[in-house]
C-alpha cells in the first residue's frame, strides 16, 4: 500500500510542475481549460488513492459524485445567467 | 356605494398597452387553478363524508395504486403547466422588448426618491408625466442600493441595480394618475419612496413640456458637461483628438483592442465613461482618467443623451478651441 | 403485551430525572423534547413580531411604530420564523423522535452529535435574539446587498453569525439522518418498506446538507464586505449585487422545500392512518419527495425575474419551476386518491391533514402564478408573494406540524389530547388563517408592495380584514399550547396503538423505553399493511 | 479485536464493521458540505474571472509563483505523510506518531509560507479595503482579485488550522493509546479531512498563481 502512496505522490508532484510550466505558454482560452483539467486530475488522484475512494463502498462514491453534481448545478445555472446577459441589445436585459 | 365599490374593487386599473395581456394570463391562471382547487376540495370533502368511518373496526379494501393513473395525471399536470409557462413567457417578451420609436427618459433611484430626466431637460422628483398612446422607454440606474420601479396600473416592474442600467418600457393607454412604488426593500423610508405617474393626452403633455422651467434640453446639459469636464479636448467630434469620436457611435458595433466587438448601448457608454480602461477601443491607448466617483449618475445620463443626440445632427456648436489638443500626439485612427 | 409489562424497563421520561438528565441526554427522544421547547418559544417570539406588524397595518399611516422599527419587526419575524421555527420545526422534533423508531433502530447514528446540534442551534438562537434585542437588524431575512453590506447600520454581522451557527446545526442534523437511514435500518426494512415520513425526511436531510453551506458562505461574504469595506457584491469594485441574490436563493429556495417536505411526510402518515388505507401509489409519492428535493435546486431564479438577470436565464428558470411543481401535484392527487373508498375518521390529526391538503394546494397553485414570467413581473415583491409563501408555510408546514404533534402525542407522552377542544382549535386555525392571508392575494395583485408600513388608503379595507384574521389565528395557535400541556399531565392514558396505525413506533409501549426496542424488530410487511393490524383492530373491539 | 481497544461497541451499532463504515460515510457527507461551501466561492470567482479576465491576469502576475508552487508541493507531501499515518495506525502506533508529526511539520511549513506571502502583500499595499495602493489599469478589478485571494486562501488557512488541531488531538490519543491498531477510525477521519483541504488548495493554486502567466 505505501508503494501506491509514494507513486501517487510523485505523480502529483509531476502534475504540479506540468501545470506551472503549461501556464507560461499562451494557448488563449485553453490555458484555463488546462489549468482546471490538471487540477481536476490531481484532485482525482488524491481522492482515489489517498482517500481510498477506489476501494470504498458504493455509498461513499455516491456521496462524492453527488457533491460534484450539486456544485456543478450551482456553477452552471449561475454562469448561465452571466453568459446570456447582453444577448438582447437592451441595457440590463 | 358604487363609488366605494369602484374604489375598493381590489383590481388595479388597466392603463397600459400590455396590462390587458398580463391580466389575460392572470385570468387564465385563476380559472385553471381555481377549477383544479375546487375539484380537489370537492373530492376530498365528499370522500371524507361518503367514506366516513362507520365503525372503529372496519378495514376498507386495500388499493395499492395504479401506475396508469399516476402517469396520466403526471403528464396532464405537466402539460397544463407548460401552457401556463408559454402564456407567461409570451407576455414576458412583450414586457421586455421596447419598441424602436419610444421616447427615451432616464430615471435614477436614490435612497428614498425617484429622479426622472426627460429628453427635453425637465427634471422631476417622484413624479413622471407621460403622453398617452406613445411608448416610453426608461433607462434606469440606482445611486446607492437596489430599488425597483413599479407602476401597478401599467403592470411593469424592474429592479434598478447600482452600477448598471436597467430598462423598462410602457405605453400608457388611459389618462389618469397612477401609483408609482419602490418594490425592492431599500431601507428606512422604503415605503415613503412612492410617487405618481401622470398619463396625459398628447396635447396636454406638450403644454406641460413647454410650461416646465427646463434649462435647455438634456442633450444641451450633456454638452455643457462635455465641455466642462474636458471631454472635448480628447474626443474631438471630427476624430482629430487622441480619443475616438462619438459621432454615430451609439448603437454601432465597436471593435475593442482585445479583438472582440461590443454593441454600443447605454451600458457600454456608461462603463466607458466611468471605467475607461474596462473596454478600450481598437487603435487607442487607455490614457483616459477614471471619472468614477466624480460624475453623478444623472450627469452621466446627460452625457449619454448628448452622445446619442450626436448621431443624427451636426454638432450645433463649433468647438472653437478643439484644435489645440492638449499636447498629446494625434491618435492613430 | 401484558406479559412483558411486568418487568419492562421504565419509559424514557422516567428513566432519569433532574435537569442534568435533560441537558446532557443523548437520547433522541429527549433531544426532540428539547427542540420542541426551543422552537415553541421562538414561534411565539416571531408570532409576537407578526402581531405588531398586523396592528401597524390596520391604518394606512405609520402611526404605531416608526418606519425603521417596522423594518426591524419584519426582519425579526422573517429571520426567527424561517431559521428558528420553520426549518427545524418537523425534522428536529418529530423527525428526531420518530426516525429511529420507524426504521427499527435504537437511536440515531451519532447521538452525541445530535445533542451537539441542539446546543449549536440554541447558541445560534441566542446570538440572533441578542442581535434583535441590541438594536435589531433591518435588512429583512433576505439580506440583499448592497443595503445589507454597505448601507445598513444595524447588527447585520451579529444576525448573520447567529444564522450561520444555526446553519451548522441544520447540517449536522441532516448528516445524522442521512447516515442513520442508510446504515441503521432493521433487518427486512428495505427502502420501499420505509414509511413515507422517513422518505421525506431523508430528502430534507439531503437538501439540508447540500444547500446550507452555500448560505453559510453567502452570509460570511456579507460580513466580509462589512468588515473589509469592499466586497464581491460591491459595485465600487465592479461587483454585481445580483450575484448575491443568486447565491442566497440557491440556498433559500431549497430551504422552502426543507420546510414543506417534512410536512408532506407527516400528512402521508396521517392520511394513511385515518383512511386506514395504504397511501395510493406509494412508490410515486416516495419518488415525488426525492424529485422535489432534486428539482428544488434548479429553480432559484424565479425569485429574481425582475432583479436584473438575463431574459434567457429567466426563461430557463421558469420552465424548471413548472417542472418542480409537478411532484407536489402528484402528492396531492395521491393523498386524495388514498381517501377514496377508505374508512375516513375525523380525528384532529386528519382535520389538520385535510386542512393541509386544502391550503397547501392553494399555496402551491398560486406558485404557478409566480412562475409565469409575465404575471410575476407584476406580482413579485407584492403582498401576492407574501400570501403565497404564507399559504405554503403557515397553511402547510404549521398545519402539518400541529397535526403530527397531535397524532404522535400519545406515543410521546403516553396521554391522549382532548379531542373536542383539539377539533375546535383546528377549525379556528383554519378560519383565522384564511381570513388573514386570502385578502393579501387580492391586495397583492392590486399592487400593494411588500414591507410597506405606510400604504395608499384604498388598500385599508383588505388590510383590516387580514389583521382581524391574524388575531383569530393567534388564538387558534395558543389553544394547543395550553391543552396539550394540560393533556401531558392530566390527559387520558393512551394505549400503545390508539389509532391503530401501522409503523414500528406503534409497536412499542407509550411512552417507549429509552432503548426503543427490547430486541431489534424484524420487518415482514409493507409500510401501510392494515391487514396485518387486523388482530389489534379486533382486539380494540373486544376491549370496548 | 484486540482487548486493548477502549471502544465498547457503541450500543446503537449492530456490528463493529458497521461502526467504522458509518464514520467514513458521515465524514464524506460532511466533505460534501465543504464542497458546497467552497463551491459558492468558486462560483463567484468564475463569474468575475469571466468578466474581468484581464485584471485577474494582472493580479495573478503580481503573485510570487515560486512560493505558490513550493507550497503546493509542501501540501502534497503532507498528504503523503498523512496517508502513511493512516496506513501505519492500523499496524503500529509508533510509526503512526512519526508520520502524524511529519504531516504537522509540513502543514506548519505551508502556513508559514502562506503568512509570509500575506505579509509581503501587506508590505506592497495589496490588501483590499485596508491598504490597497495599486493604481495601475483596472485597479478596482485587481482589488477584487486580491479580495478573492485573501478570502479564499484565508478560509483555506482556517481549515488548515482546524486540521492542525485535529492532528494534535490525534497525536495525544495515539500516545496514550485510546487510538491505535484496534481503533483507527479517528485517524482515518482526520486523513479524509486533511486530503480534502489539500484538494481545495490543488484548485486554489492555478486560480491565483497561474492566470495569464504568458502575459508577463
Amino acid at each position: 500500500m505505501p508503494r501506491t502512496y509514494i507513486l501517487n505522490y510523485l505523480a502529483l508532484l509531476f502534475l504540479t510542475a506540468l501545470t506551472t510550466a503549461v501556464s507560461f505558454l499562451d494557448m488563449g482560452p485553453f490555458n484555463t481549460v488546462a489549468a482546471i483539467g490538471i487540477a481536476g486530475a490531481k484532485a482525482l488522484l488524491i481522492a482515489f488513492f489517498f482517500m481510498h475512494l477506489v476501494d470504498s463502498p458504493a455509498l461513499v462514491r455516491v456521496v462524492a459524485i453527488g457533491a460534484l453534481i450539486w456544485f456543478s448545478i450551482l456553477m452552471s445555472l449561475t454562469l448561465g445567467d452571466y453568459v446570456t446577459r447582453g444577448w438582447l441589445p437592451i441595457p440590463g436585459k | 356605494m358604487v363609488d366605494w365599490l369602484t374604489r375598493n374593487i381590489p383590481f388595479p386599473p388597466q392603463a397600459s398597452s400590455v396590462a390587458g395581456h398580463v391580466d389575460a394570463a392572470y385570468l387564465y391562471l385563476v380559472i385553471t387553478t381555481v377549477s383544479l382547487a375546487v375539484l380537489l376540495a370537492v373530492l376530498v370533502i365528499t370522500f371524507a363524508i361518503r367514506y366516513h368511518r362507520r365503525s372503529r373496526y372496519e378495514i376498507p379494501p386495500q388499493i395499492q395504486g395504479n401506475n396508469l393513473i399516476e402517469f396520466g395525471w403526471t403528464g396532464a399536470t405537466f402539460g397544463l403547466f407548460l401552457t401556463m409557462f408559454l402564456f407567461g413567457a409570451k407576455v414576458y417578451f412583450d414586457l421586455q422588448v421596447p419598441p424602436a420609436n419610444a421616447i427615451e427618459m432616464y430615471a435614477t433611484g436614490k435612497q428614498w426618491m425617484w429622479k426622472v430626466q426627460h429628453p427635453g431637460g425637465q427634471r422631476e422628483i417622484n413624479e413622471l408625466h407621460v403622453p398617452v398612446g406613445q411608448a416610453v422607454r426608461l433607462t434606469m440606474t440606482s445611486q446607492d442600493v437596489i430599488h425597483s420601479f413599479f407602476v401597478p396600473a401599467f403592470r411593469v416592474k424592474q429592479d434598478v441595480v447600482p452600477g448598471r442600467y436597467s430598462t423598462l418600457w410602457f405605453t400608457a393607454t388611459k389618462p389618469g394618475t397612477y401609483h408609482l412604488f419602490c418594490a425592492e426593500y431599500c431601507g428606512a423610508k422604503h415605503s415613503g419612496m412612492v410617487g405618481y405617474v401622470y398619463a396625459m393626452e398628447p396635447a396636454e403633455y406638450d403644454r406641460w413640456l413647454t410650461s416646465g422651467a427646463a434649462e435647455g434640453s438634456l442633450s444641451s446639459q450633456g454638452e455643457k458637461l462635455y465641455q466642462q469636464y474636458g471631454c472635448s479636448t480628447c474626443h474631438d467630434l471630427e476624430g482629430k483628438g487622441p480619443g475616438p469620436s462619438f459621432r454615430g457611435v451609439y448603437r454601432s458595433q465597436v471593435r475593442l483592442d482585445n479583438g472582440s466587438t461590443v454593441f454600443a448601448d447605454e451600458s457600454y457608454l456608461r462603463e466607458s465613461i466611468l471605467q475607461s480602461d474596462a473596454k478600450v477601443v481598437l487603435g487607442f491607448k487607455s490614457i483616459m482618467p477614471i471619472f468614477r466617483g466624480q460624475l453623478q449618475e444623472d450627469q452621466v445620463l446627460a452625457l449619454i443623451e448628448y452622445i446619442k443626440a450626436l448621431e443624427n445632427s451636426r454638432p450645433n456648436v463649433e468647438s472653437p478651441s478643439a484644435g489645440s489638443t492638449a499636447g498629446s500626439e494625434t491618435g492613430a485612427r | 403485551m401484558s406479559a412483558a409489562a411486568v418487568h419492562s424497563p421504565p419509559n424514557y421520561l422516567r428513566a432519569e430525572q433532574g435537569i442534568k438528565s435533560w441537558l446532557l441526554t443523548t437520547d433522541h427522544k429527549r433531544i426532540a423534547w428539547l427542540y420542541i421547547a426551543a422552537i415553541t418559544a421562538f414561534f411565539f417570539v416571531g408570532g409576537f413580531a407578526a402581531m405588531l406588524m398586523r396592528l401597524e397595518l390596520l391604518t394606512p399611516q405609520g402611526d404605531l411604530v416608526a418606519s425603521d422599527t417596522y423594518n426591524k419587526l419584519f426582519s425579526m419575524h422573517g429571520i426567527i420564523m424561517v431559521w428558528f421555527f420553520l426549518i427545524p420545526s418537523i425534522p428536529t422534533t418529530l423527525g428526531n423522535f420518530l426516525i429511529p423508531f420507524m426504521i427499527g433502530a435504537k437511536d440515531l447514528a451519532f447521538p452525541k452529535l445530535n445533542l451537539a446540534s441542539w446546543y449549536i442551534f440554541m447558541l445560534g438562537g441566542i446570538v440572533t435574539l441578542w442581535a434583535m434585542l441590541a438594536g435589531g437588524v433591518d435588512t429583512g431575512w433576505t439580506f440583499y446587498t448592497p443595503f445589507s453590506s454597505l448601507y445598513s447600520t444595524t447588527n447585520v454581522i451579529w444576525a448573520a453569525t447567529g444564522i450561520l451557527i444555526s446553519g451548522f446545526s441544520s447540517i449536522l442534523t441532516g448528516l445524522n439522518f442521512i447516515v442513520t437511514v442508510h446504515t441503521m435500518r432493521a433487518p427486512g426494512m428495505t427502502w420501499f418498506r420505509l414509511p413515507l415520513f422517513v422518505w421525506s425526511h431523508y430528502t430534507t436531510s439531503l437538501i439540508l446538507v447540500l444547500a446550507t453551506p452555500v448560505l453559510a458562505i453567502t452570509l460570511a461574504l456579507v460580513a466580509v464586505e462589512r468588515i473589509f469595506g469592499v466586497g464581491f457584491f460591491d459595485p465600487k469594485l465592479g461587483g454585481d449585487p445580483v450575484l448575491f441574490q443568486h447565491l442566497f436563493w440557491f440556498y433559500s429556495h431549497p430551504a422552502v422545500y426543507i420546510m414543506i417536505l417534512p410536512g408532506m411526510g407527516v400528512v402521508s402518515e396521517l392520511v394513511a392512518t385515518f383512511s386506514r388505507r395504504a397511501v395510493f401509489g406509494y412508490t410515486f409519492v416516495a419518488f415525488a419527495s426525492v424529485a422535489i428535493g432534486v428539482l428544488g435546486f434548479l429553480v432559484w431564479g424565479h425569485h429574481m425575474f425582475v432583479a436584473g438577470q438575463s431574459v434567457y436565464s429567466a426563461l430557463v428558470f421558469s420552465v424548471l419551476s413548472y417542472a418542480v411543481a409537478v411532484p407536489s401535484a402528484i402528492k396531492v392527487f395521491n393523498w386524495t386518491a388514498t381517501m377514496f373508498r377508505g374508512s375516513v375518521s375525523w380525528d384532529t390529526p386528519m382535520l389538520y391533514a385535510i386542512g393541509f391538503i386544502g391550503l397547501f394546494t392553494g399555496g402551491g397553485l398560486t406558485g404557478l402564478f409566480l412562475a409565469a414570467l409575465g404575471v410575476d413581473v407584476h406580482v413579485t415583491e407584492t403582498y401576492f408573494v407574501v400570501a403565497h409563501f404564507h399559504y405554503i408555510m403557515v397553511g402547510g408546514t404549521v398545519m402539518a406540524y400541529l397535526g403530527g404533534i397531535h397524532y404522535w402525542w400519545p406515543k410521546m407522552t403516553g396521554k391522549m389530547y382532548p379531542e373536542g377542544l383539539a377539533r375546535l382549535s383546528a377549525l379556528i386555525v383554519f378560519i383565522g388563517f384564511n381570513l388573514t392571508f386570502f385578502p393579501q392575494y387580492l391586495v397583492g395583485y392590486w399592487g400593494m408592495p411588500r414591507r410597506y408600513h405606510v400604504y395608499p388608503p384604498e388598500f385599508q379595507v383588505l388590510n383590516v380584514m387580514s389583521s382581524a384574521g391574524a388575531s383569530i389565528l393567534g388564538i387558534g395557535y395558543l389553544m394547543p399550547l395550553f391543552y396539550l400541556i394540560w393533556a401531558a399531565k392530566y390527559g387520558r392514558a393512551a394505549t400503545a396503538n390508539p389509532w391503530p396505525a401501522t409503523g414500528l413506533e406503534w409497536k412499542t409501549p407509550s411512552p417507549p423505553s429509552t432503548h426503543n426496542f427490547e430486541e431489534t424488530p424484524i420487518v415482514l410487511h409493507d409500510a401501510y399493511d392494515f391487514e396485518a393490524l387486523r388482530p389489534i383492530i379486533e382486539e380494540e373491539h373486544s376491549h370496548r | 479485536m484486540s482487548t486493548s481497544s477502549p471502544l465498547a461497541l457503541r450500543f446503537q451499532f449492530a456490528t463493529e464493521e458497521q461502526q467504522r463504515w458509518v464514520a467514513s460515510v458521515g465524514m464524506w457527507v460532511f466533505l460534501a458540505t465543504e464542497v458546497m461551501m467552497f463551491g459558492g466561492l468558486f462560483t463567484t470567482y468564475a463569474v468575475y474571472h469571466m468578466y474581468y479576465g484581464h485584471a485577474f491576469a494582472t493580479g495573478s502576475n503580481m503573485m510570487e509563483i515560486s512560493l505558490g508552487a513550493i507550497n503546493t508541493a509542501v501540501l502534497l507531501t503532507s498528504s503523503l505523510t498523512m496517508a502513511l499515518a493512516v496506513f501505519a495506525s492500523r499496524v503500529n502506533s509508533k510509526m503512526a506518531i512519526v508520520f502524524v508529526i511529519a504531516t504537522m511539520v509540513f502543514g506548519a511549513l505551508f502556513l508559514g509560507i502562506k503568512f509570509y506571502e500575506y505579509y509581503s502583500h501587506w508590505e506592497e499595499g495589496q490588501v483590499p479595503g485596508f491598504n490597497f495602493r495599486y493604481s495601475g489599469p483596472e485597479a478596482m478589478h485587481v482589488e477584487l482579485f486580491f479580495l478573492f485571494y485573501f478570502v479564499m486562501t484565508g478560509l483555506h488557512a482556517v481549515h488548515m488550522l482546524v486540521g492542525m488541531g485535529l492532528l494534535t488531538t490525534l497525536l495525544v490519543r495515539l500516545r496514550i493509546g485510546t487510538v491505535g491498531p484496534g481503533y483507527d477510525t479517528p485517524v482515518d477521519i482526520t486523513g479524509l479531512y486533511w486530503h480534502f483541504v489539500d484538494i481545495v488548495w490543488v484548485f486554489l493554486f492555478p486560480l491565483f498563481y497561474l492566470v495569464g502567466r504568458h502575459m508577463k
